[in-house]
């Protein structure tokens, strides 16, 4: 039992951070009907950047303060993933105005695989680390209620803690201010929005640094935890079946949809992986989704898709 | 400018619809042929061009040919290219070692008959799931199957790490191991295929799939059924793909490993047909050979470059600058040719039957 | 060549039977039919005709495109003894009821459903004359299309005509061939209608004697052969299509092959390739437009190419063509030429395989001339007409020029009257012009000699140089040039030949001086003002842009200049001209349907405008009543500026 | 000359028509209390009417009066919620596209829905998929000299060719239908319909957005369908100028609801209906 709950708050602790990695898929796909595969590079590319900014920071410019050093470096990354979300608007969506989605998808693996080759050229391609300074040591809860109790590790705790806060601040965001408000508009109707002086292409970049902002908690996040590697532009595959398991659009969806598949993940892997060869976690998410889609192809929370002629 | 149609009339709807109606094309095709086949292995000595580029050409062409058919005419965008090539190459592995003396052309069309069997089953959601859901659903299939062939021994005849390798190929009695022999082979086996699927593309089901992909509604208003249409997409489509993973393993690498079918792989597939052409036969040749060939050029071409500049460029650098060209590369077509390479080819050709005139 | 059509053709199919006689592009391919198939299909019709009480000398009317049944059909009338009557197939109803009632047609064999609408029309205006000898009793149509409900007493397809032929034949064994034998060369085998600049049409009337013997002569000026290639896309009535796919198809035994519609014409020409290919000068007029307004938007590389060469083959090429040698230097740059300019140019209009390439009919523009023998189109002119089964004179391989129209070939002489008039005496002449012995003494006299009633000389070479019309014509009276020399069509032809000018028409008989209306060509100065972006509502608009009219002075100074050189025809510059608010049409009357202008019904027609010209004033409004394709009516109504243009002194008063 | 149609020239419309009239046989299609709603929106309300063999049957009413839908419903891509509909005798409420496609119902749309990448004649010839029957294996293989592929293109294909001729397309066979202007690629519409040999015809606004000329050339098509192959029309449109001119009779909807049904004459005299049309501004 207790061994139970250690997984599943485990899986719910991951669970989090594909929300919030996922997250960043939704916002830009609600906002300009683009399906960001380069989240994740972005991600890696943010993380990339934080983890050297804060070496450079100690070995440059000399910052003795660790905490210094990251704010400093945070906010550089901050500023850095601003700049990319703007180029990628001007030179890449700006150009790719009412296309199909499958032609903005290739798109975005195409700036997946350039931020992949420019993050490493530019930051190198060997394995830092970033120490934000979140506790390692592992705790004990429930102890009276089973003996051994139940193992939480602090830094998953942390983790998660912050990953919730940022998903109730974006919600906020959303919800009471005037550029949230342009922005759902935006996702509602392109038109409707451009017709009462929304400039979409300023809604855009916002939209992508948000989704910057998200990848490079995210990213700091998992660095943290694994290390920053080339690796973790991965994570943005393990988010993939949580946006589309939330169906695309939701915001709740994309938070629940983590939920669901970092639980399930975990549960599977340990109750049936370990029956047939382990490892399982790798494609236990997407077959699950892909068996959702097949009674709700639209996803869990996505809207109803009617054929008009 | 080299076109001269006049009297090139047509009495007969054979003549009319046959696939190179022009006769200069006709020669030209022929000629290029010819050379493929005569002039290639008599003028190239070096086996490193056949091993680094003609071979992967070849046998990625069919792939991409296969792909092409799926995503290009049929619309339905797949990103677990790599995973039915893996199960094309196991497949044909498994009969080839479990079974004495099952031939190589046997083998390998087994391979892709098992990857049919499996893009089918993982078709089947296609005919709910549209568009974006569709291309993160076939993701299932790739990590599937990676899995699959890393864990599950028996696949890899309980070989560790599911690296599996192949030796003594013959056709026919004929020996394939040259790479003069490999090129040959493969070559055939591309410009079969290559007949087969132009066939297919201009037949009716051809038209069923491009219905489905234009316009799925009127397609099926007029009594198209969006199932069989689908899902015999599906099947050809991974069926070649599947054959081409088979010689993948078998005829380039000679021994292989699960991760020689990653989903890179996949993306790199799905590469060729953007850049060579969506719904394009042609194109997929093309945008093979540009995807083998790049590499090659910039490994050779930057480092060179650089020296000029008085800098050294380290492997890495140009791997990343691999991606970083790659990268580009895909969205500067998306934008400027959404229709690929061979969308250029046939805009050049229109203009040289108009020549001089512009329109 | 002592035979008939109708022989001719079963000779064909004895001889080659399987090979191919006619071709159309019917359901997107080349149908072909036989000589055999042909000869079959002509001998259904004609039983089905004489079951139908089609009897000797008896005329019956073919309307519509170049269809292959139309012409089996012809050929089926002729292997009755009867004649068959070709008639404009865009003519309106009105137009037929003429020819219709003087040939007493009893019988109409026509392409579709809108040439059987039209007969009916004319059924029903024959029966108010209410005549016996003119009922339209029997329609057959080539085309079901849209008919399947028509109920009208004797219309019928030419299908149940050939089923009827077929049962008809195996009733009467023998009949057939007993009519095609009892046929002789002198019998008349066609009956053409010129439409008069002036009055009614004239019947025609050419026996298979009179056409064979040209169109052998023709054959044998240029060594055709049964290989030759032609593609038939002019009015069939038109004498100078029928004899180059008809007549000479029999004589030759070569393929005609009938475009798919009328809106597929380009596209078919460029797919047959014809060898042997005829066209009066407007239809090379529109090609070279086209031309050169698609080569206004090329790229600059290709620019450049086609200037340079084109440069080249105006240097080189006419001398090529005809055969004499040029420097190697030239050689090369016109060989290279060919490869990347010329020959693709003659690709792209479908004249890449022409061997032979005639035009008549009016003057052709010498650049517009050149430039097809240029760019290695042997392009050559002959003379000729209705009466004369068209060969009269043609220009031999090698020697041609522009400004005549070739020599007198076998079998022809050529005199010039006192007046200037040529005279022509050949085995072609017409028998006669039907029912009308006043015109034809007009023309014919007792000796044997034809007055083609143009105005012309031979030249020193011996080819045959033709002014203009010998009535038209005429001289200046009062002013400057009193009593010299006024030749309206010389004038009208020097303007025409640039790309902006459609039609002109020159007035200045018995005045002081002479004055003319332009019509613009839409299509070129529509380009022309977009190019400027110069916005413009239409035809009458842009007609009446300043800038336009800028455009159209320059031109006309340009012939003024011209014609100053000429001591003779000095007094014809123009000094004032308008450009008109509406295009000339064949359809009100303006132009006759071979696009010739009407000078004297325009005359009397826009009489307001002419005063106005010579009156001296500066505009002049005007109204004018304008048919549509739908047989619709409206108005068109402006008021046109008249310009002055500059005149030059003539040579002789300089001098 | 030019590649427009003349207007339908007067003794052909006199005799289409009275053939119709001689012709008009019983009802072929049966439309019985048939509701539609999405989610909580009615789209019809209890709609009934009949078509009869060959006749010409026009459902007008203003825009979102729910004609389209009420196609939808005929050919199976909506299925109502209540109510049948009977083709020649066989009743049915739910029947998928596939199906009524092969009972011989074909439909052109409303807004162009041609299959862009494809030329003008695959569009037509996807028309006739219902009546190829060879197989993949055959296609494969397809070549000049065996098999039966080939033989069954070519077979097609003369029939196809038949209807470019019939729409006077020919010079535009090969062209992409994207490059077309919009009254051709109406045409190229209509020949997919009438590649499927339909027995009812079902004609979605095939006049919208088309000048008078276009107008013309269209109507005289419709009837020449009609008038060759005796094919049922049923066709929508929201003006009621053309329709009253070629139609025989005609049903008006209004928000769904049926509001008017009989011969042009009687409809145009319906006080209902002209309220309906006052009401919207056209």
């Amino acid at each position: 039992m207790g061994f139970f709950l250690e997984t599943l708050i485990g899986g719910l602790m991951t669970g989090m951070l594909y929300s919030l990695v996922a997250l960043g898929f939704v916002l830009i796909f609600k906002a300009s009907g683009v399906f960001n595969f380069a989240q994740g590079a972005m991600v890696l590319f943010a993380a990339l950047a934080m983890a050297r900014f804060s070496e450079w920071g100690h070995e440059l410019l000399k910052i003795d303060s660790k905490v210094l050093a990251n704010l400093l470096a945070f906010v550089g990354a901050m500023l850095l993933m601003i700049a990319v979300a703007w180029l990628i608007e001007k030179l890449v969506l700006g150009r790719l105005v009412n296309q199909e989605g499958i032609t903005l998808l290739m798109a975005t693996l195409g700036i997946t695989y350039f931020m992949d080759g420019f993050g490493q050229t530019l930051f190198g391609s060997d394995i830092y680390k970033i120490d934000i300074g979140l506790p390692k040591d592992p705790m004990f809860l429930l102890e009276s209620v089973f003996q051994g109790g139940v193992l939480v590790n602090k830094e998953d705790l942390y983790a998660a803690a912050i990953a919730a806060a940022l998903v109730i601040v974006l919600t906020l965001f959303f919800q009471y201010t005037g550029t949230g408000r342009a922005l759902r508009a935006v996702a509602d109707d392109h038109q409707a929005a451009q017709s009462i002086g929304i400039p979409l292409n300023r809604i855009w970049v916002i939209v992508w640094s948000v989704a910057g902002f998200t990848a490079l908690v995210a990213g700091i996040i998992w660095g943290s935890k694994l290390g920053v590697q080339f690796s973790l532009s991965l994570v943005a595959l393990k988010a993939l079946p949580v946006v589309i398991l939330g169906g695309l659009t939701s915001v709740p969806g994309a938070i629940i949809g983590g939920l669901i598949i970092g639980v399930g993940e975990k549960l599977s892997e340990v109750y049936i992986g370990s029956q047939i060869g382990g490892g399982i976690e790798i494609w236990f998410g997407y077959v699950l989704v892909l068996f959702v889609l097949l009674v709700r192809p639209q996803g869990l929370f996505g809207e109803k898709i009617i054929d008009r002629v | 400018m080299l076109y001269r149609e006049n009297g090139q009339f047509k009495t007969t709807y054979t003549t009319d619809q046959q696939v190179f109606p022009i006769l200069q094309d006709r020669v030209g095709i022929g000629l290029l042929l010819a050379f493929a086949v005569v002039g290639v292995p008599l003028l190239v000595q070096d086996d490193y061009l056949f091993r680094a580029i003609l071979i992967p050409f070849l046998i990625l062409s069919l792939a991409a040919l296969g792909l092409n058919i799926l995503v290009g005419y049929c619309g339905q965008i797949s990103l677990g290219t790599g995973a039915f090539m893996a199960v094309g190459a196991y497949g044909a592995y498994n009969l080839f070692v479990r079974i004495e003396g099952v031939p190589l052309i046997v083998a390998l069309l087994a391979g892709g008959f098992f990857a049919m069997i499996a893009g089918v089953l993982f078709g089947i959601p296609s005919l709910r799931i549209k568009g974006l859901y569709l291309a993160v659903a076939t993701l299932a299939a790739q990590f599937f199957w990676d899995w699959a062939f890393l864990r599950i021994k028996w696949f890899t005849n309980n070989s560790s790490s599911g690296s599996v390798s192949v030796s003594d190929l013959a056709f026919f009695g004929l020996p394939i191991e040259t790479p003069v022999q490999k090129y040959l082979f493969c070559l055939g086996v591309l410009i079969v295929f290559g007949i087969g699927a132009k066939n297919l593309v201009r037949s009716h089901i051809g038209r069923e799939w491009m219905a489905i992909r234009d316009m799925d509604v009127a397609a099926s208003v007029i009594g198209i059924r969006p199932v069989y249409a689908k899902l015999t997409a599906f099947a050809v489509s991974s069926f070649i793909v599947g054959v081409a993973g088979a010689m993948w393993g078998f005829v380039h690498l000679g021994s292989w490993e699960p991760a020689a079918f990653s989903i890179d792989r996949s993306f790199q597939l799905l590469f060729m047909i953007i850049i060579g052409g969506l719904g394009s036969i042609m194109g997929s040749f093309f945008g093979a050979f540009f995807i083998v060939a790049l590499p090659i050029f910039l490994n050779q071409f930057l480092p060179w470059a650089g020296s000029l500049v008085g800098m050294t460029i380290s492997t890495a650098a140009v791997a990343h600058a691999e991606f970083m060209i790659f990268g580009a590369l895909i969205v500067f077509f998306l934008i400027v040719e959404p229709h690929g390479l061979a969308r250029l080819w046939s805009i050049g050709k229109e203009k040289m039957r108009l020549w001089p005139f512009p329109h | 060549m002592q035979t008939t059509f109708p022989r001719l053709m079963l000779e064909h199919a004895a001889k080659r039977p399987g090979a191919a006689a006619l071709r159309e592009k019917v359901f997107g391919i080349w149908q072909t039919t036989t000589w055999a198939g042909l000869a079959a299909e002509v001998r259904a019709i004609a039983c089905g005709l004489a079951a139908a009480g089609l009897k000797r000398d008896d005329h019956v009317v073919v309307v519509g495109e170049n269809r292959p049944r139309l012409y089996a059909s012809m050929l089926a009338v002729q292997a009755l003894g009867a004649v068959p009557v070709p008639l404009y197939q865009d003519a309106v109803a009105t137009e037929y009821v003429f020819p219709m009632h003087n040939a007493e047609v009893h019988m109409a064999i026509v392409e579709d459903q809108e040439q059987v609408d039209k007969m009916l029309e004319v059924r029903g205006l024959l029966a108010d004359k209410g005549e016996p000898s003119a009922r339209l009793d029997r329609i057959w149509y080539d085309d079901a299309r849209g008919l399947r409900n028509y109920g009208e007493p004797g219309l019928a397809s030419l299908d149940a005509l050939i089923e009827a032929g077929r049962a008809w034949d195996a009733a009467h064994p023998g009949a057939y061939d007993r009519e095609v034998a009892a046929a002789r060369p002198g019998d008349v085998a066609a009956m053409f209608f010129t439409s008069g600049t002036t009055g009614n049409p004239k019947g025609v009337v050419h026996t298979h004697a009179t056409l064979l013997d040209r169109a052998g002569a023709g054959a044998r000026f240029d060594r055709l052969t049964e290989h030759e290639e032609v593609l038939a896309y002019l009015p069939p009535a038109w004498i100078g299509q029928n004899i180059f796919s008809y007549a000479q198809w029999l004589a030759c035994g070569y393929v005609v092959n009938c475009p798919e519609s009328a809106s597929t014409v380009m596209i078919d020409l460029k797919e047959i390739g014809p060898t042997y290919y005829f066209a009066p000068p407007r239809v090379f007029e529109g090609l070279l437009t086209s031309v050169t307004i698609r080569m206004e938007d090329a790229g600059r590389v290709k620019k450049w190419l086609y200037d340079r060469f084109m440069g080249v083959a105006r240097r080189v090429g006419p001398t090529i063509m005809d055969g004499k040698a040029v420097g190697l230097g030239d050689k090369v740059a016109y060989a290279l030429g060919n490869l990347f300019v010329y020959g693709p140019l003659r690709n792209t209009l479908g004249l890449n395989r022409v061997r032979v390439a005639y035009t008549a009919g009016e003057a052709i523009g010498p650049d517009l001339f050149t430039f097809y023998r240029s760019i290695g189109i042997n392009l050559k002119q002959l003379y000729g007409s209705t009466e004369t089964a068209v060969f009269v004179c043609l220009q031999p391989d090698h020697e041609v020029k522009a400004d005549t129209v070739g020599v007198p070939i076998e079998g022809v002489e050529i005199r010039v009257a006192d007046n200037g008039e040529i005279l022509v005496k050949s085995a072609g002449l017409l028998k006669e012009y039907y029912k009308n012995p006043a015109a034809t003494a007009e023309v014919l006299t007792a000796d044997g000699w034809y007055h083609t009633g143009d105005a012309g000389f031979l030249d020193a070479q011996g080819h045959l140089k033709i002014i203009d019309r010998a009535k038209d014509v005429g001289r200046l009276m009062g002013g400057p040039h009193d009593g010299a020399m006024f030749a309206p069509k010389y004038v009208e032809n020097k303007l025409k030949f640039f790309p902006f000018i459609k039609e002109a028409v020159a007035f200045g008989d018995r005045r002081e001086k002479v004055c003319a209306f332009v019509n613009i060509d839409f299509e070129a100065v529509g380009n022309w003002a977009e190019r400027r972006n110069l916005p413009y509502a239409g035809y009458t608009d842009l007609a009446g842009k300043p800038e336009v009219l800028e455009l159209v002075k320059d031109c006309v100074e340009k012939v003024n200049a011209d014609l100053a050189a000429d001591a003779m025809l000095a007094g014809s510059q123009i000094s004032r001209f308008l450009v008109l608010h509406k295009e000339l049409d064949a359809d009100d009357g303006e132009l006759t349907r071979t696009r010739k202008v009407r000078r004297g019904y325009i005359g009397d027609k826009y009489q307001v405008l002419v005063d106005a010209l010579y009156g001296g004033r500066s505009e002049q409004f005007i109204e004018t009543a304008v048919k549509f394709e739908d047989g619709r009516t409206g108005k068109v109504a402006a008021t046109l500026k008249i310009v002055d243009a500059r005149v030059l002194p003539g040579l002789k008063r300089a001098a | 000359m030019n590649t427009v149609a003349e207007p339908i020239t007067a003794p052909a419309a006199e005799a289409a028509a009275g053939a119709r009239r001689r012709r008009q046989g019983d009802v072929i299609l049966e439309v019985k209390n048939i509701s539609l709603r999405f989610g909580g929106v009615k789209a019809l309300t209890d709609i009934s009417f009949n078509v009869r063999e060959h006749e010409v049957r026009a459902i007008i009413g203003p825009n979102g009066a729910g004609k389209s839908s009420m196609l939808n419903c005929i050919n199976g891509v909506y299925t109502p919620q209540e109510g049948s509909i009977t083709f020649r005798g066989k009743s049915f409420s739910h029947m998928n596209s596939r199906q009524v496609a092969e009972m011989g119902v074909a439909r052109t749309f409303q807004n162009l829905a041609l299959f862009k990448g494809m030329s003008v004649l695959d569009n037509i010839m996807s028309g006739r998929n219902l009546k190829m029957r060879t197989n993949v294996f055959q296609q494969v293989v397809r070549n000049p000299w065996f098999g039966a592929a080939e033989k069954e293109e070519v077979e097609h294909r003369e029939f196809v060719e038949r209807i470019i001729d019939f729409l006077e397309i020919q010079a535009y066979r090969k062209t992409p239908v994207g490059r077309l202007p919009y009254g051709l690629q109406k045409r190229v519409d209509l020949g997919r319909a009438l590649a499927m040999e339909p027995q009812v015809l079902l004609l979605d606004e095939p006049m919208a957005g088309m000048n008078v000329e276009e107008k013309q050339d269209m109507s005289r098509f419709i009837l020449d369908v009609n008038d060759e192959y005796g094919t049922t029309i049923v066709l929508i449109e929201h003006d009621m100028g053309v329709v009253m001119d070629i139609s025989d009779r005609v049903v008006v909807l209004d928000y769904g609801k049926k509001i008017g049904d009989g011969t042009p004459a009687e409809v145009r005299a319906n006080p209902e209906v002209i309220s309906a049309y006052l009401g919207t501004s056209h």
